[in-house]
This record gives structure tokens, C-alpha cells and sequence, in this order.
């Protein structure tokens, strides 16, 4: 693995060496993968840790009293340490993983949203959420009686904070859940305003981090939030992990979701007892080695830094609008004062689909579609956008390709 | 460059994706149904109106979609017209074996025919992502002529 | 890998050395695994697949029209494949990735529990059921009205089909829900007639796979079975994977379990509206790489062949059996006709805890306590007992060495 | 073969895991807790008399569990007799930092010398998995002194 120290900007080559990947070729060509903001890539540190646990230290965890159940232990709960520490948990055991943000989001919505919120009170959610972040309080909506509001976005793709004050204004709303970055605009929301102004009027937040902490360091004791969710594997992580951050005060007032072994205290026919958190959110056995590999990720991007990581991506972002702005017919969609490296735009001349595929031949990697954000599509007008983004191994060459890349296809189409 | 994307998007297809000849919905019609791609939000509402014997007499659509779904579309909408329901959905099938592996089916000569003016599609076998694209329009025209009125290309 | 032909008998010394892990010491001593049914070791083909994967091919599925997606589309639904050969599926749109076999069973107690069956109506389990197939039951029991029955077992271990039969006679059972091999006793249930017997009642029947799809060939259509539910890491493969089959009609009744992306055929904040099947019950970012190490473990069994595993695997049994009732004061529970590769039992000196210490620091991983299933010790009147399982690449040398050191724990301890 | 496991399993604690003294409920008492660790089924009943200046007079319990569980709350029981709650507190902290780390903190004279009754349970931290077992019946008596009815080992 590679580091620089958190001020000096990133040697990039050097990163990109620790991602295998990266050296494929695809149609001929060099990939150039700028689809991260779906899944990113993998360093070998991540791939290594999952494999040396299947190869030397494996077995189910918590309930083993032998050497190999005991070390997997060690490792499992030391990647939730490791979590913790990333995002400033106050305390290891609010730490819940799951399968991805759409469970700890589904989580949630079913714990606290059934369990907590009472019929009559209202979730908040913004006109720019992922589906994962609309379908579960919809959900709700249908099965529990609970209103769903919707807060605007202005047109430059920022939370319209004065709407959203009016929304709370009854007092109604027990839960405001937010994206922290869109996957579509790119936009930065001010989490810890947004928190503020939820506690002013008596409601918690929920902040949907599965951009957010690719990009920026979280602490959740700063933003003062009161759910963070996040997805492993966009966070350079194995799929099939993710994380539910909240206040252990609110975990314990929560019922459990999923029931199984690991969750309980005692069972009998009659009735069963929870355990503690985080157990009682954790039912059967959990993704073992996907934690293993999520610390190493953890350790990954720590090691490199947040602060370097940023700087890359923002000049990244930069060079990649001032590009893209002159190219003729092409719309970028967002104006956000705070955004990331997420680049969502449309071509005149052709569809985002045919954009795609048109640079996926030359090895360009983009997302095209409604980015599960079907709602957003409708608020700006249309019904899909071509999406490169960023990660900490891109390269400035790559963003070129890319604008290069679409002045071939604009031409290809007229 | 794009030499190898000359096969998936042939002149014919750019065209018919450009200006679909059929590319409104028919102000009297029959049987309607809409298809939806759900991964990546294409979208068609397909109209049918039937002729004196039952035949198709004419199909219109409304879509929402990239260059090789309406192409598809509009060319579905050329080829099925005239032909008996039993005869569209022969060609239908015929159609997405076409576009799932990229080899025409034998069928007696007047379909073969029809099918023949379908072949530019072939190439998006080739494209595993694409082939919903094609195969769509007909999956809402089956929809359509079974008398439903949601046909999804999963 | 290593293959046999199916009737050949295995060369356990060469499996073995497609186990990495295997080759491990403990306390200095060579390690003796025998808590496969608590998860199994997994060969290098599955972690070779998952380690190529994130090397040379990966992106996120389903959504993308790039050449990495559309391969890792593929594998993912080549994993999908797999599992529908494997269990013989009638239809591959019957296969649906969960966690786990925990949340397989909560995706059937939600969505089937509370969106088919009707307050008034009764599930029954068995005496024998891991906590896995108890809690989500009583779960929906007290959130839904839905009465909980339970089936008795014999003294022998073994579903008593006469209760059973007199629990379903009043034709309010909705769902039949019984594990397929217990994981304290080692006993198989006779799937195919309690599918029978379900049905003649009008009910559903689940079948708990976890344990029976390692050792034996499982086919549904066969079995007649409804339902049926197992889980990845113990069947050679990744953690973080299980998998739910369902007969499709079941499917298509069902409202959806978790709401996100890839779930939904489209969102609008008014209304939502699903995907087909699967998709419906895969909210999310799946378990992608782990997809692809279950294929791999499902390769590397079918390869040796179900029948040669299950050969092995009786004859160790049948040893074990034989080596322990020689020991004064070793109780075996658990004497089902027909029974597999799982050994539970106590010594009259010794804690079973005490037991798994010292049989662990001579380098024997062996599990002791409740094993998930509390109803069931009380029923046996015990605790806890100490559980010994077997694998394929288990030797009758490492039977042996249980053998052996469960007498120095006797002579410790007395 | 089993020359470290001497250090776990020590003759007092073997003794006393077979032949607990207050291996009994109390048949009279002040404060009671249940204690459960839920990953390996361990439990014990606690209760506990204080004597007329409020300090712990008496502790009997209920248990279940393996040889080091039994002898820890026997153990227990003996060295917090007389104790003030205040200094059972301590006592008990004292304990679990012992268990988990093999070392004993630093205390005043005859807090000490009690730690030091128990110091044949310090090799559990070697163990990972079994501290809970030596620490269990602590978690109980806090949870009685505090006047709680559950403890978990967790
Ligand atoms: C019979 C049985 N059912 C269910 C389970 C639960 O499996 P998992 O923890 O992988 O969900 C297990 C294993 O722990 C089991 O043995
Ligand atoms: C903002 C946002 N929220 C939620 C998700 C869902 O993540 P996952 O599919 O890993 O659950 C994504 C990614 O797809 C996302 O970009």
C-alpha cells in the first residue's frame, strides 16, 4: 500500500499501481473507469486481507471458543473499531453493519420508523435522494401510517433550506434523511446545518453518507447527526458490507429488524430476549471476511489521507467542468457551491445510453440512466444523464479522454 | 475509431432512431400497453389498431429512449403492420432470438422477409446491455395484443 | 481443483491441499477443524475467484453499459445460474441472494408472513429449529397475529410426524417451516414427506437447507418443497451470500421485503412500483463478489460429486460415533435414523465450554454452547453441549485426534 | 500436554468450579440480578444480603455455566463479604481489568489483598473468549447493587 503524508498532494501513479484493475484493457484499449461513484475499485490491500483470512485465519465468529473462532472475532470487531474511528463514533457499539447503505436505510425505516415514530408524524427526504433512500420511507408511508415529505432543491442542486424550515415548521416531523452528496449532481449538503435545523424543530437526521465519505473525512460528532449511513464498496470495499452509525440512545429505544442467532439474549417458544447493541441489529451470521476487507480499505484511504484525496478530486472536478464547457450541446446538470467529483450531463445529439456505449469503445467507463434517482430526473426535466466520477485513483489524462471521448461522439451522431 | 459500432448503429438505425416514421400515438387505436426498462428508465407507450379481419393495421408509439430503442420501435412498427396477430408474435420470437444471438431463425418466406428488414438490429447481440433496448417495443406489443397493459424487458 | 468421479471415493489428502487454511498450526499442534457446521474452510478456487474478480473484472451490475459491468452483470447472474442447477430450480428467476440463510428466512416471514398469510392463521416449526427459524416467527407472531405451533421431536431426534399431522388438522397452517438436517443432532428430516403432509393440510413448507445442502444433493422439485433457504459460508463459499428459492408464483404474491434500488420498476414520490423477479427482493447493491465465490464453492463441490461427500462423510460419522460411545461419561445426543456429519455431546466431568478450551489447545476446533437452537437443550434437559462436524476434507485421523483428546479432557478434569 | 492450561485452570479454580461454597440462592435476602451471556448460554442467579451498616453481608448463586464461571462467582462471593458497595465497585473494576489484561491495577491495602484472592483467574485474558466467563458474575453483582433485575455479559 501506498501513502503520502495528508498534505502533499496524491502521487497517483503510484496509487494506481496498487489497483490491478486499472491495468486492464477493454475493447483494445485502456480502461479509463470513471463509473466509481457506482462500486470503486479494489486495491490489493482490500483483496489481500479477504484472502489471507480465507487462507490462514477463518471460522464463525462470537460463538467459537477455539483458536481460529477467537482470532476471526478479533478481526470482525476490529474492523468495527476501525469504522468507529472513522467516522468519530462516540462509542464502538453503535456501529451496525449491514449489507449495504439500502439495508441500513431499510433498517431504519423498519426500527426506528415503526418501532419509534408514531402515526401522524412525517419523514422528510429531498427532491435529490437515491431510490434507497425514498422507497423504505414510501414504505413506511403505505404500512405505518407516517406522512413523507419532500423537500425541494434549488436549481443549482442545492437543499432549498428555506422550504425545508417550512416543512418542520408543524413540529409534525420526526425524522429529516438527506444525502449527504448526491450521486447525481455531485452536490455537498450542509449536513451539520441541516442538523441543526432538524433539532430546532425536534427532529432527528439521517444522513445517507454512500458518497460523502468516499470523498471527505465524517465525523459525526461534529456534523452532530443522528443516523449515518454508508456502502462498503464504494468505498474502494468489498460488496456485500455496509454501515449504520446512531446514537446508541436511539438504538436501544429501537426494536430489532432481522431475527436470528447472534441477536438475542435467550429464546424459548414463549418469548425472546434482545441482546445488546450492536448484536441486536446484527442477526446470523454477519459478512465475516467483508468486514475484514472493509477495515483494510479503511486503512487504505487513512493512510493516505481525506485531506489529500479531496484536493486530487477537486481540481479533478475543475478541469473536468472547464472541459466539459465547451463542448457544444452538452448540459452539465448541478451548479452546487460545495460539490464533488460527480459529473452528470447530456449530449444534443444523442441519448446517454448511445453516449455510453460509444465511449465505453474506447475503454471509457461511464454510468448512463436515471442513477436511481428517478425523481431528480423528473424535477430537472429528463428522464437520464451520462455520469463519469472520480476517485482518488483518477487522473487529470483520463478526465481529457473523457472530453475527448465525447467530441467523438457528438460527431459519430451528426 | 467507432469502425466496430458501425454494425450496431448502421445508417438505417441512426435514421429511424433520428425520425421514427411511427413516432406518435394513434389518435384511435385498439389496444395500448407500456413498456418499461426499469435498470435504465427507457420507456414506450405502444398503440395498436386493428384491421377488418383482426390483422394489425397500424402500430404509433411514444418513447422515451436511446437511438437503438426507437430504431427498434419504428421499425418494429414498419414490419408487424399488416401481419395477423398470430403471424406478429411468430416474428416477435423470431426477433429476440435475432437480437439475443445475433442468428435469424428459419421462418416460412413471408416472415423470413419481414425479418430480413429487421436484421440491422442483429449486431446488438453484441451488446448484452443493449439488447433490452431492442427488444422492448416488442415485449409492450406482445403486452399489447394479450391485452394487458404493462410489458417490463427484464 | 480437485475432482473425483461421482461414485470414486474421496482422496481427502488431495482436497485437503486445496484448503489453505488446513495446513495451519494452533498452540504449536496441527489444526484439527472440526466446526465446519458452524462455517466451512473454503478452497482456494472460491477465494481465487473472488481475488480475480477484484483484480480483473468488476464494476457494479445491472445498471451499467460499460464492458466492466456488462462482464460483472454476468458473472453475477452466472452465480444466479448456479444456484438454479445446484438446488434444481424449475425457473433461475426463483433464486434470490440474501445475506444469509437468517435473512432469507425474515425476507419469507415479511413478505410472505405478512403479506399472504392472514391474522388467525399458524406457522409451525419444530423443536429442533435453529434461532434462525424461530425468532423471525415469533416476531410475526406477535407484530402480525399469526399463531405459532410447535412440532415435537422423538427421543430419537426426529420429527414426530403423528404431532405434526395433529397440528395441521385444523387446516389454519398457513406455512410449514422446519430445518432439513439439524445443526445439534445431526438429524435429517424427511423433506419430502413433511412437503406431502404440508400440503394435504393446504399449507406452504419452508425448508432450513443450512446444514443438509452441504452434505447431500438437494432438488426441489423433488422434495416438492416451497420454500427452501441455505446459506453461502457453510457450503465452502464467501460469508456475506445466502440464498432463498421460492416457487415463483409464491414470489409474485409477495410485496417486496427491503425498498431501493434495482427493486423498483419506477419511483415517483407518489407511487412506487416493483421489478419483476428477483429483482423485486434485491434491493440494493448486491453481494456481486460474493455471488461469484458461491459459484465457485458450488463448482468446486459438484466436481467431487454430492454422492462421494456424503459417502465420506457417513463413514467419519459412523467412526466418530463408534470412538465415542467407548467414553465413560460421554453422552451423544441425538440418535435419528437418518443422520449426518454433526456430533453433539457432554461429558459428565466437564463443562462443555472447559471442553472446547482444552480440546482447542490441543489444536481441536470444536463448538460449544447453545448452538442457536436454546428450545432444543431445553428439551434435552441440558445447557449446552460441546459439537464436533464434519466435512469433506475431514480425515478419520482428525476423528481419531478427537477421540483421543476428549479422554485427556476427562482425565484433566477428574 | 496440557502444562498452560495449568495456568487456567488452576487446583483452586478447578476445586472450586466442582464444589462451589455459595453455590445457593440465598433463602433471605436484599437485592437479586440474573445474569446471561447470550453467545454461550452462561447464567447465574445472584442474591445478595447487606448487613446493618448497608455492606454486602452475604452472596449465594444460582449457576450455570463451565468450571471457570462457577469459581469465579464462588470466588466472588468470598471476597466481597464485608465489603461496603462503594468498595465492591471498585473490587469489581479492579477484577475486570485483571481478567482482561492479566494485570493488577494498583489499590489501597485491603482492597488489594482481596484482588489478590482472585488473582488465580488472571490467566483468563489469555483466553479471549472465557473472560466473559469470569466476569459474568461481576456484571451481576453491579447489576444487583444497582438494584437492576439483568446483567449481560456483552
Ligand atoms: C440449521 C441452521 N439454520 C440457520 C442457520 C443460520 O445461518 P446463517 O447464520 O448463515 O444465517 C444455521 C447456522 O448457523 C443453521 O445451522
Ligand atoms: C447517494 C446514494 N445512496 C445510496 C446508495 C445505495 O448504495 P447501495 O446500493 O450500496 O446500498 C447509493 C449508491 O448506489 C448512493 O449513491
Amino acid at each position: 500500500m501506498n501513502a503520502g503524508t495528508p498534505s502533499a498532494p496524491l502521487d497517483v501513479m503510484r496509487l494506481r499501481a496498487d489497483f490491478p484493475i486499472l491495468a486492464e484493457k477493454v475493447h483494445g484499449r485502456d480502461l479509463v473507469f470513471l463509473d466509481s461513484a457506482a462500486s470503486a475499485q479494489k486495491p490489493r490491500a482490500v483483496i489481500a486481507a479477504m484472502a489471507t483470512a480465507m487462507e490462514r485465519q477463518y471460522a464463525n465468529v462470537h460463538r467459537g471458543l477455539h483458536w481460529m473462532s477467537e482470532r476471526t472475532t478479533e478481526a470482525y470487531e476490529g474492523a468495527r473499531d476501525a469504522v468507529a474511528r472513522l467516522l468519530n463514533a462516540p462509542d464502538r457499539h453503535e456501529i451496525i453493519f449491514t449489507r449495504n447503505s439500502t439495508e441500513a436505510i431499510n433498517l431504519v425505516a423498519h426500527s426506528f420508523g415503526r418501532g419509534v415514530l408514531r402515526p401522524g408524524q412525517a419523514v422528510v427526504i429531498s427532491e435529490m435522494e437515491h431510490h434507497a433512500n425514498i422507497v423504505p420511507w414510501q414504505m413506511l408511508r403505505d404500512a405505518h401510517g407516517i406522512e413523507l415529505r419532500i423537500a425541494p432543491i434549488t436549481d443549482a442542486g442545492e437543499i432549498d433550506m428555506a422550504a425545508l424550515e417550512a416543512l418542520l415548521a408543524d413540529r409534525k416531523v420526526g425524522l429529516v434523511a438527506i444525502t449527504h452528496m448526491s450521486n447525481v449532481l455531485g452536490s455537498y449538503t450542509p449536513a451539520a446545518r441541516l442538523a441543526r435545523l432538524a433539532h430546532a424543530f425536534g427532529a432527528k437526521i439521517l444522513l445517507d453518507g454512500s458518497q460523502a465519505i468516499v470523498h471527505r473525512r465524517v465525523d459525526v460528532q461534529v456534523l452532530d447527526a443522528d443516523f449515518y449511513v454508508f456502502t462498503g464498496h464504494k468505498l474502494y470495499g468489498p460488496t456485500g458490507i455496509g454501515v449504520l452509525w446512531a446514537r446508541r440512545e436511539l438504538l436501544e429505544r429501537m426494536p430489532p429488524f432481522l431475527g436470528g442467532g447472534d441477536m438475542i439474549s435467550s429464546v424459548s417458544f414463549a418469548r425472546s430476549t434482545w441482546a445488546a447493541v450492536p448484536h441486536k441489529f446484527e442477526a446470523g451470521t454477519p459478512a465475516i471476511l467483508e468486514a475484514i476487507g472493509l477495515a483494510a480499505a479503511i486503512a487504505y484511504v487513512e493512510a493516505i489521507g481525506y485531506e489529500a484525496i479531496a484536493a486530487h478530486e477537486a481540481a479533478l472536478t475543475e478541469h473536468a467542468l472547464a472541459l466539459l464547457a465547451k463542448i457544444p450541446g452538452l448540459c452539465v446538470f448541478g451548479a452546487a457551491q460545495d460539490r464533488g467529483g460527480v459529473v452528470s450531463f447530456t449530449l444534443e445529439s444523442a441519448h446517454p445510453h448511445d453516449v455510453a456505449t460509444l465511449l465505453d469503445r474506447q475503454g471509457i467507463a461511464v454510468r448512463a440512466g436515471h442513477h436511481c434517482a428517478e425523481p431528480l430526473m423528473h424535477r430537472l426535466g429528463i428522464e437520464s444523464t451520462a455520469r463519469a466520477s472520480f476517485a482518488l485513483y483518477t487522473t487529470q489524462g483520463e478526465v481529457d479522454a473523457l472530453a475527448e471521448g465525447i467530441l467523438k461522439v457528438r460527431e459519430f451522431f451528426t | 475509431m467507432f469502425e466496430e459500432l458501425r454494425d450496431l448503429y448502421q445508417e438505417v438505425i441512426l435514421d429511424h432512431g433520428r425520425r421514427p416514421r411511427h413516432g406518435e400515438k394513434l389518435a384511435c387505436f385498439d389496444a395500448e400497453a407500456r413498456g418499461n426498462n426499469p435498470l435504465c428508465g427507457d420507456r414506450i407507450d405502444l398503440t395498436v389498431k386493428y384491421g377488418p379481419q383482426g390483422e394489425i393495421a397500424k402500430v404509433g408509439f411514444a418513447a422515451r429512449g436511446c437511438a437503438i430503442s426507437i430504431a427498434a420501435a419504428d421499425l418494429m412498427a414498419e414490419t408487424v403492420a399488416g401481419l395477423s396477430v398470430t403471424a406478429a408474435e411468430t416474428l416477435s420470437r423470431a426477433f429476440q432470438t435475432l437480437a439475443r444471438t445475433g442468428v435469424p431463425p428459419a421462418l416460412d418466406p413471408p416472415l423470413a422477409e419481414r425479418l430480413e428488414r429487421l436484421a440491422p438490429l442483429a449486431s446488438v447481440h453484441e451488446f448484452p446491455s443493449r439488447v433490452k433496448c431492442a427488444t422492448l417495443p416488442w415485449h409492450a406489443l406482445h403486452a399489447a395484443l394479450a391485452g394487458n397493459k404493462e410489458a417490463s424487458s427484464e
